[in-house]
């Protein structure tokens, strides 16, 4: 039987690589297409840049890497054996300059005798700022290819998934693990890493009937079962959640509808892998040469894509199947000078090819290879303890199987060793996984231990790690597996240990003189192959995760062209600037018409909670730290909470709207934790009360009205009295429900009027023809900051930061007496009364403007006494104001300090008082 | 990313739930100061399972009482907790 | 010990690199120490070689579980900085970066430490008022911090997305200059060679099963490899802090959870400075090998497993790429995660415990490496004089019933706020 | 196979059921007046004038004209109003299952939620309430401020879905 031979004609598509056109199969791996040209150079390795070519056929791939793709498309370090050729295709060689042939960086591998494992750490001292010289230079060295500049063109989805079994690997276990199950009513998903099914059947066709792989997949599909493939499981989480990322193109090519990638998040009752084994190279010098490939990878490039990586070929083996690889090469065309089998005596596989007239060497292990970039010349091999040469220009090996567990360890697993086949294969499992195929038994090998030079036989390719550099880490101490791999790198390229991890533990355990599994294994954390940032970010890459939270009333003050302000999720106007103004001339205007006539402004952002039912006063003095029982009905009062531990997290109102019918409000930043607190309360705490907590932060949107003309204002809108301070009414404007809260955060006579979201702009165009028409304006949040500075009025996050309690913070005389609060018992904690707390106090500017942020200092110098916790000016009169912290601040007022921020070259001179700024005697808010 | 079983929805994903704390760090709201902070500060923190409050803050909002082992990660039983309620 | 320098390396260029010593010896128990030190981590091996470098005390043991750093000491991002806004934290970690920045000649092992700055951006005003007082509370005590423009921010990473159409626009940044990072495990291994050659004894797979008591006092440790009499014990294994105290009775404020992080594949240099962010839950950085380290938040609830979670991984990408698009082709190579300690105010447990004899250093939730230098220098004070150091004497284990809690963001009281 | 149609319906009037006191006995004033029994966990049930969502082990969602209500609740419950909060979201055609995995994790893909089914989730981190109201439509309850960034993330999601 001849092998098909790649046809020049069909070659349809074009690509580049280094600049340079060439063409390919549809179908074809960019490493089959480059093979079929001529190609044998294609990268460099990381440490010694040492000529690399094409190993494997798979996602192991070591050398083979490039980057593909232009713009925000590129991907750099891309296994050329991982992605398929599509027309335009542009690909580059990385890690070398200036040229792939002509490496500057190949004289780290002339120094490499003075470059072992670990060199780093025993050189270059003196002052971190020096090692900083060298680092520099060392990172250039360092990395692969090169990372876009852009951003990412296209979008990555997130997809969940549920089915009753998940099978990983459409080889034939799989296939036929899948049809079984979805033939019989399961639910069921089949995932293929490669573009096409058959796995081991497209490299070795002949082990089935022609056509099964088409004929199976049919009926998985028409039992209902999901196939797909360019899929691979890459992380077994747990519970049974396997994530699997989907290339919906190639690396690098663009998408018609912009998917790129699909991530799917796959909750399985059961799962099964059917994820085979990877061929293990052979340690000899030179190993990492171009023409180097592994035996199995010889056999797929001439029977998938019938292409003959050489035609003068060795193979070294120490198993029966690199035996089809040699009447692979010989079907091809290709000449076969021999084979190398490490075992001493024939098996029946090598009795047969010798009675067929192959030349066969029984104990017979590798040397050293001959070469150099352009690919091998020939084969230096013990051959019974004699030495023999051979020239060659492809040598293939085969060192055994490593069956694919990761998922299987991923899972949480336990592996076991198993000695005829050198091998670790699944054990047990805590979660619902079983192995099936060559995974769970990998083909009998013999054992091979390495005759050659270790500092040149490779084990890790692509980190150049040799045997040398075991022995090394060896005899400098670092002897569990896991030092061992963090000092010589080993297993921490691109390729994750996936070809040279045994060969490390067999040198291991032969320093140690153990067997392989008492030498100890690395553990396999996800992901499986590595996954694209983009796909794991998903859908939410360009917001984080975290949308923005948009105002019922976005459009009517998005017209007015505002300036934003963020505030958690939500953006808020700061400032409506008119023409000409600065946000703080305008935050200024907008703050004095709030003190001399009227303004408006958007509160709907504020946390609020119906709390209903006969015991809702007593679930609110739960909450809250103040009293709430007493309050008349359609009245309200300023009120906080703390947590457990006693210090105080919100603040906020609560109002008596009925009988037994309260609202509660707290602050926009706190709303989520608010919620959560309360429900807990409500639902863990007392789930005996007789009281309904419901979430209206978003039903009702809240306008603020405030100044001396907002009573007329609000009287025009609703057509009766206003309610008096800290009182509520239930009234209507244009028809529609409102309730009117008498309260006030600016320190002048101010009403909120809450309506459901819905109805929110009618509402607010009334409220806003109203206010102009008294000659007052909308404000935003910066005129807020002032008035409520200016007032003495605290804020969540800037007073109330966490750190302080309601003593701290001058509130004491409003904790509920009768106790029974979340946090009452937090108080009685000894230091929270003791000497040298932090406590509010105002600061006047004596010289200068006091900056934000400041630190309070008692002289130049000093240590830091506390700190502005926010500053404003006086909104009429000027002058430069602020609250702060300052331990025990309560006793200092009239001290003079310094608050002073180095950080900006900022600093006034201050004189501590009592918070309150503007209207001491609260005359302004009663009428 | 766990699977919980819910009481009164099935099992759901992780991501629709939310960790509160153990059931032995809840603070009774009577207790003393002592008590109150020996609850809240301290956690036997075992290398086993434990007993955990979660809501199912996504979902029904209902808290629950989740027994977990804190290495292996699996759920032994999963409690309702919370006022009396309709089948 | 044998000495390392360039000569010596170029040395073994010509004898096959053979004449390298063992960087440590693997010594069996002695039946009693005068100290020792429950985990080989980082903290562990640095209280050692401390114990006997200041205070000069020889007869001293290291007990590890399983191999040297290989707990949190090698799970982590490897920032080292001091950038914090209340002042026990900040001198306490400046301590510690001082002696990070004369490490690597100290213990003539190269930690690779690297200060290129730790950035923390901003995304509001409002952030910048926070990163100002941040950094003012640190120059008032002599710590360097610096307020950056956009301007500023732009031209030390240019990848980073300067859009004001941004979801988290940037508005400036604080930098440490003299933040950076480190090799982890040079850190573990460099303080182990140091404190083996000071004639500490690092035993590694030797497991405490218990302790050895005399009425209240602690006086040895039973282990896997049999009894070891004490003087004074000091635990060190945060992320397992609370089962090991829990074998001598005591319950501690502290929940282990599961932090995670992650490296791309290597690529040619992107990243400059370690980028962290007032806002929002991610940080990244680039490691000499060229990968991209990124982090995020911890899990948010109790885990002792070593393995992290999807769900945590996506939000920190996700907030990632929105800082840096252009890491979006990059591919994720690898994911860790330790068990963290953590504290129930987000700082620090270094000091003694209710019983005689036992210490405790641990609680250092996600940042605890950085502190490595200045965790062995203050614990060992601690254990060599009984008493705290001034610089870790505010971190206590009584400070959380007595209210003196340090607590940096203000969320306590619980390692999952609300 | 994959199509899906995505349109804002109007607002309706929402309230919130609890019942925080004998549960059965509300259940039976409340089967006697409206002629249809109060849903149980993950379904719906409704008359002419008013539908029932339960979502909540003792609160259900009442969209509709809800006099009478406050009756039958008495002291045993109350009902408020949250209509303002939420839009609703109306997704119709084959796909709406499929549309629904995306960034979701909800099982919108088994056979066994189907009409009259109900169920709240988290799709692409906003908390959506899913009422299956035919065979090919459900509607979604979602917070008023996520709504727009939904609406995109579903028009853009529905553009790449497939089986």
């Amino acid at each position: 039987m001849t092998a098909p031979r790649r046809a020049a004609k069909a070659a349809t598509l074009n690509f580049t690589f280094d600049g340079k056109a060439y063409r390919a199969v549809p179908g074809e791996t960019l490493a089959a297409a480059l093979l079929a040209n001529g190609v044998k150079l294609v990268g460099r390795s990381f440490k010694y840049h040492r000529p690399r070519g094409i190993m494997t056929a798979g996602v192991e791939e070591p050398n083979a890497l490039v980057t593909v793709g232009e713009g925000g498309r590129r991907e750099p370090n891309t296994r050329a054996t991982d992605v398929f050729v599509y027309d335009g295709l542009v690909a580059r060689s990385q890690n070398r300059w200036p040229s792939l042939r002509f490496d500057f960086g190949s004289v780290f591998g002339l120094f490499s005798k003075a470059l072992p494992a670990g060199f780093y750490y025993k050189t270059f001292f003196g002052s971190a700022k020096r090692w900083m010289i060298y680092e520099y230079f060392i990172r250039k060295a360092a990395g692969l290819g090169n990372a876009p500049t852009e951003a990412d063109p296209d979008r990555f989805s997130h997809r969940a998934a549920f089915c009753d079994v998940l099978i990983v690997g459409g080889g034939p276990a799989g296939l036929q693990a899948a049809v079984e199950e979805a033939e019989a009513g399961k639910r069921v998903i089949l995932v293929e890493q490669d573009a096409i099914l058959g796995a081991s059947l497209i490299r070795d066709p002949q082990t089935l009937d022609a056509g099964w792989v088409e004929a199976t997949a049919a009926r998985i599909r028409k039992a209902g079962g999901r196939i797909l493939t360019r899929t691979s499981a890459s992380g077994y989480w747990e519970h049974d959640l396997v994530t699997l990322t989907q290339l919906c193109v190639e690396p690098g090519q663009t998408a018609e509808n912009r998917l790129a990638q699909r991530l799917w998040r796959v909750r399985a009752g059961r799962v099964i892998l059917a994820t085979g084994s990877i061929e293990r190279p052979i340690a000899f010098a030179n190993n990492d040469r171009p023409g180097i490939m592994l035996s199995q990878a010889v056999r797929t490039y001439i029977r998938r894509f019938g292409v003959v990586p050489g035609q003068r070929a060795i193979i070294a083996t120490n198993n029966d199947d690199a035996y089809d690889t040699a009447d692979a090469l010989i079907a091809a065309g290709a000449n076969v000078v021999a084979v190398l089998d490490a075992r001493e005596t024939a098996s029946g596989r090598a009795a047969h090819a010798q009675a067929a007239g192959m030349t066969v060497h029984l104990g017979a292990v590798p040397k050293a290879a001959k070469g150099g970039r352009q690919g091998v010349t020939g084969l230096v091999a013990s051959v019974a303890g004699a030495t023999q040469s051979w020239a060659v220009d492809l040598i293939a090996v085969s060192g055994g199987f490593t069956p694919v567990v990761h998922l299987h360890q991923q899972a949480g697993g336990t592996l076991n060793w198993v000695e005829e086949a050198q091998a670790f294969v699944p054990g047990s499992s805590r979660q619902n996984v079983t192995t099936i195929g060559g995974a769970a038994k990998p083909e009998a090998v013999g054992v091979m231990r390495p005759i050659s030079q270790p500092k040149k036989s490779f084990i890790d390719f692509q980190n150049d790690v040799t045997l040398a550099d075991v022995d090394l880490a060896w005899a400098e101490g670092y002897r569990s597996v896991e030092h061992l791999k963090r000092y010589t790198t080993l297993g921490m390229a691109t390729d994750q240990g996936k070809l040279g991890n045994m060969a490390a533990l067999g040198r291991l355990a032969e320093q140690q003189g153990v067997s392989i599994p008492e030498a100890g294994l690395t553990t396999f954390r996800p992901p499986y192959t590595p996954v694209s940032m983009g796909l794991i970010a998903g859908p939410g890459a360009p917001h984080g995760g975290a949308h923005i939270r948009r105002l019922a009333l976005y459009d009517l003050h998005a017209a007015k062209a505002p300036i934003w302000q963020p505030l958690g999720y939500w953006f808020r106007p700061r400032a409506y600037p008119q023409a000409g103004e600065t946000l703080a001339t305008a935050a200024l205007r907008e703050a004095r018409a709030v003190r001399t006539s009227v303004g408006m402004t958007d509160v709907s952002t504020l946390a609020k909670f119906e709390i209903t039912g006969p015991d809702a006063a007593a679930f609110l003095e739960i909450i809250c730290a103040t009293s709430v029982a007493k309050l008349a009905i359609g009245r309200g009062r300023y009120t906080f909470m703390l947590r457990e531990d006693g210090l105080a997290f919100d603040d906020g109102t609560v109002w008596r709207l009925d009988e037994n019918r309260y609202l509660l409000t707290s602050s926009t930043g706190g709303a989520d934790r608010m919620a959560t607190h309360i429900s807990y309360v409500r639902q863990y705490l007392c789930p005996h009360l007789r009281v309904s907590a419901v979430n209206v932060q978003e039903h009702y949107a809240g306008i603020a009205i405030a100044g001396p003309r907002a009573k007329q204002v609000v009287e025009g809108l609703i057509g009766q009295d206003v309610p008096r301070h800290m009182s509520a009414i239930a009234a209507s404007i244009h028809g529609l429900p409102v309730h009117v809260l008498a309260a006030s955060y600016s320190g002048e006579r101010a009403f909120e009027v809450y309506c459901s979201a819905s109805e929110a702009p009618s509402i607010w165009a009334a409220c806003e023809a109203a206010v102009l028409a008294q000659g007052g304006c909308l404000y935003g949040l910066e005129a807020m900051e002032f008035l409520r500075i200016e007032k003495g009025h605290l804020v969540v996050g800037g007073e109330i930061d966490g750190r302080l309690s309601p003593y701290d913070l001058g509130l004491e005389k409003m904790l509920n007496k009768a106790g029974g609060f979340i946090g009452a018992a937090g108080l009685g904690r000894p230091a929270l009364r003791g000497k040298g707390r932090r406590q509010l106090v105002g600061l006047e500017a004596i010289e200068g403007n006091i900056p934000e942020g400041a630190m309070l200092l008692s002289a130049p110098n000093a240590a830091p006494q506390g700190h502005v916790s926010a500053a404003a000016f006086r909104v009429l009169e000027g002058g430069s104001i602020a609250l702060g912290q300052l331990i025990n601040g309560f006793d200092r007022h009239g001290e003079e300090m310094i608050a002073a921020s180095p950080t900006r070259g900022q600093s006034a001179r201050v004189r501590v008082t009592h918070p309150h700024f503007y209207d001491l005697a609260g005359e302004r808010y009663r009428d | 990313m766990m699977q919980i079983a819910c009481p009164h929805c099935g099992s759901r994903a992780q991501q629709e739930f939310m960790y509160e704390r153990t059931v032995d760090s809840v603070v009774p709201l009577d207790a003393p100061t002592d008590k109150a902070m020996a609850a809240l500060f301290t956690r036997t923190n075992p290398r086993g399972p434990d007993d955990e409050i979660w809501r199912h803050t996504y979902g029904c909002r209902a808290w629950m009482v989740v027994t977990r082992h804190r290495v292996t990660h699996e759920i032994t039983a999963v409690r309702a907790v919370g006022p009396e309620v309709l089948p | 010990m044998s000495r390392y320098s360039a000569f010596s390396l170029l040395r073994g260029a010509f004898n096959g690199q053979s004449h390298w010593k063992p960087a440590w010896r693997h010594p069996d128990p002695k039946p009693h120490y005068d100290i020792i030190i429950i985990g080989g981590g980082g903290h562990g091996l640095a209280t050692a070689y401390y114990l006997a470098k200041v205070h000069g005390l020889r007869n001293i043991a290291v007990l590890e579980k399983g191999w040297i750093g290989g707990g949190n000491t090698g799970r982590n991002t490897t920032i080292v900085r001091s950038n914090y806004r209340q002042d026990a934290l900040h001198n306490f970690f400046e301590f510690g970066l001082k002696l990070w920045h004369g490490l690597s000649d100290d213990l003539n092992y190269n930690v690779m430490f690297s200060p290129r700055g730790a950035l923390t951006l901003g995304h509001s005003d409002a952030d910048m008022v926070t990163l100002a007082q941040r950094g003012d509370a640190m120059r008032c005590d002599g710590i360097d911090a610096e307020l950056l423009t956009r301007d500023q921010v732009a031209k030390l990473e240019p990848l980073l997305d300067m859009s004001r159409t941004a979801r988290f626009p940037i508005e400036g940044g604080l930098i440490q200059r003299r933040g950076g990072s480190a090799r982890h495990d040079a850190v573990a291994w460099g303080y182990a060679r140091g404190a083996d050659s000071l004639g500490v004894d690092i035993i590694q797979k030797c497991e405490v099963t218990g302790f050895v008591r005399d009425g209240d006092a602690i006086v040895g440790v039973e282990t896997t490899r049999g009894r070891i009499g004490a003087g004074r014990v000091g635990i060190c294994v945060a992320g397992h802090s609370g089962h090991v105290a829990g074998l001598a009775g005591l319950r501690l404020p502290i929940e282990s959870q599961t932090l995670q992080a992650m490296v791309t594949e290597g690529v040619k240099p992107m990243i400059n400075t370690v980028i962290m962010t007032q806002a929002l839950h991610c940080y990244i950085s680039q490691s000499d090998k060229g990968g991209i380290v990124f982090g995020g938040d911890p899990d948010n609830w109790p885990s002792y497993a070593q393995r992290g979670n999807p769900m945590i991984m996506e939000n920190a990408v996700a907030q990632g790429l929105a800082l840096v698009p252009a890491l979006s082709r990059l591919r994720m190579l690898r994911t860790w995660s330790g068990v963290t300690d953590m504290s129930f105010d987000g700082s620090p447990i270094i000091g003694e415990t209710p019983l005689p004899n036992l210490y405790l250093n641990g609680g250092w939730c996600y940042g605890g490496f950085k502190a490595t230098p200045a965790s062995g220098w203050t614990y060992a004070h601690t254990l060599a004089t009984g008493k705290p150091h001034p610089l870790n004497a505010p971190f206590s284990l009584d400070r959380f019933e007595r209210g003196a809690t340090i607590d940096e963001t203000g969320s306590g009281p619980m390692p999952s706020s609300r | 196979m994959t199509e899906v149609a995505i349109s804002r319906l109007p607002e309706a009037p929402l309230h919130v059921v609890e019942i925080w006191s004998n549960p059965q006995d509300v259940a039976q004033r409340f089967a006697a007046a409206m002629g249809f029994a109060l849903p149980a966990m993950g379904l719906s049930a409704s008359n002419d004038r008013l539908g029932l969502m339960r979502f909540e082990p003792s609160v259900w969602l009442a969209e509709g004209d809800v006099s009478g209500l406050a009756d039958i609740l008495a002291e045993n419950g109350a009902l408020t109003e949250i209509g303002g909060g939420v839009v609703r979201i109306r997704l119709s055609g084959a796909g709406w299952r499929a549309l629904l995995m995306e960034a979701g994790v909800f099982d919108a893909e088994d056979p066994n939620f189907g009409p009259g089914c109900t169920a709240a989730t988290l799709i692409d981190h906003v908390n959506v309430r899913l009422h299956v109201v035919a065979e090919d439509v459900c509607i979604a309850y979602v917070p008023a401020s996520y709504s727009r960034a939904l609406l995109h993330f579903w028009d853009e999601a529905g553009k790449t879905l497939t089986a």
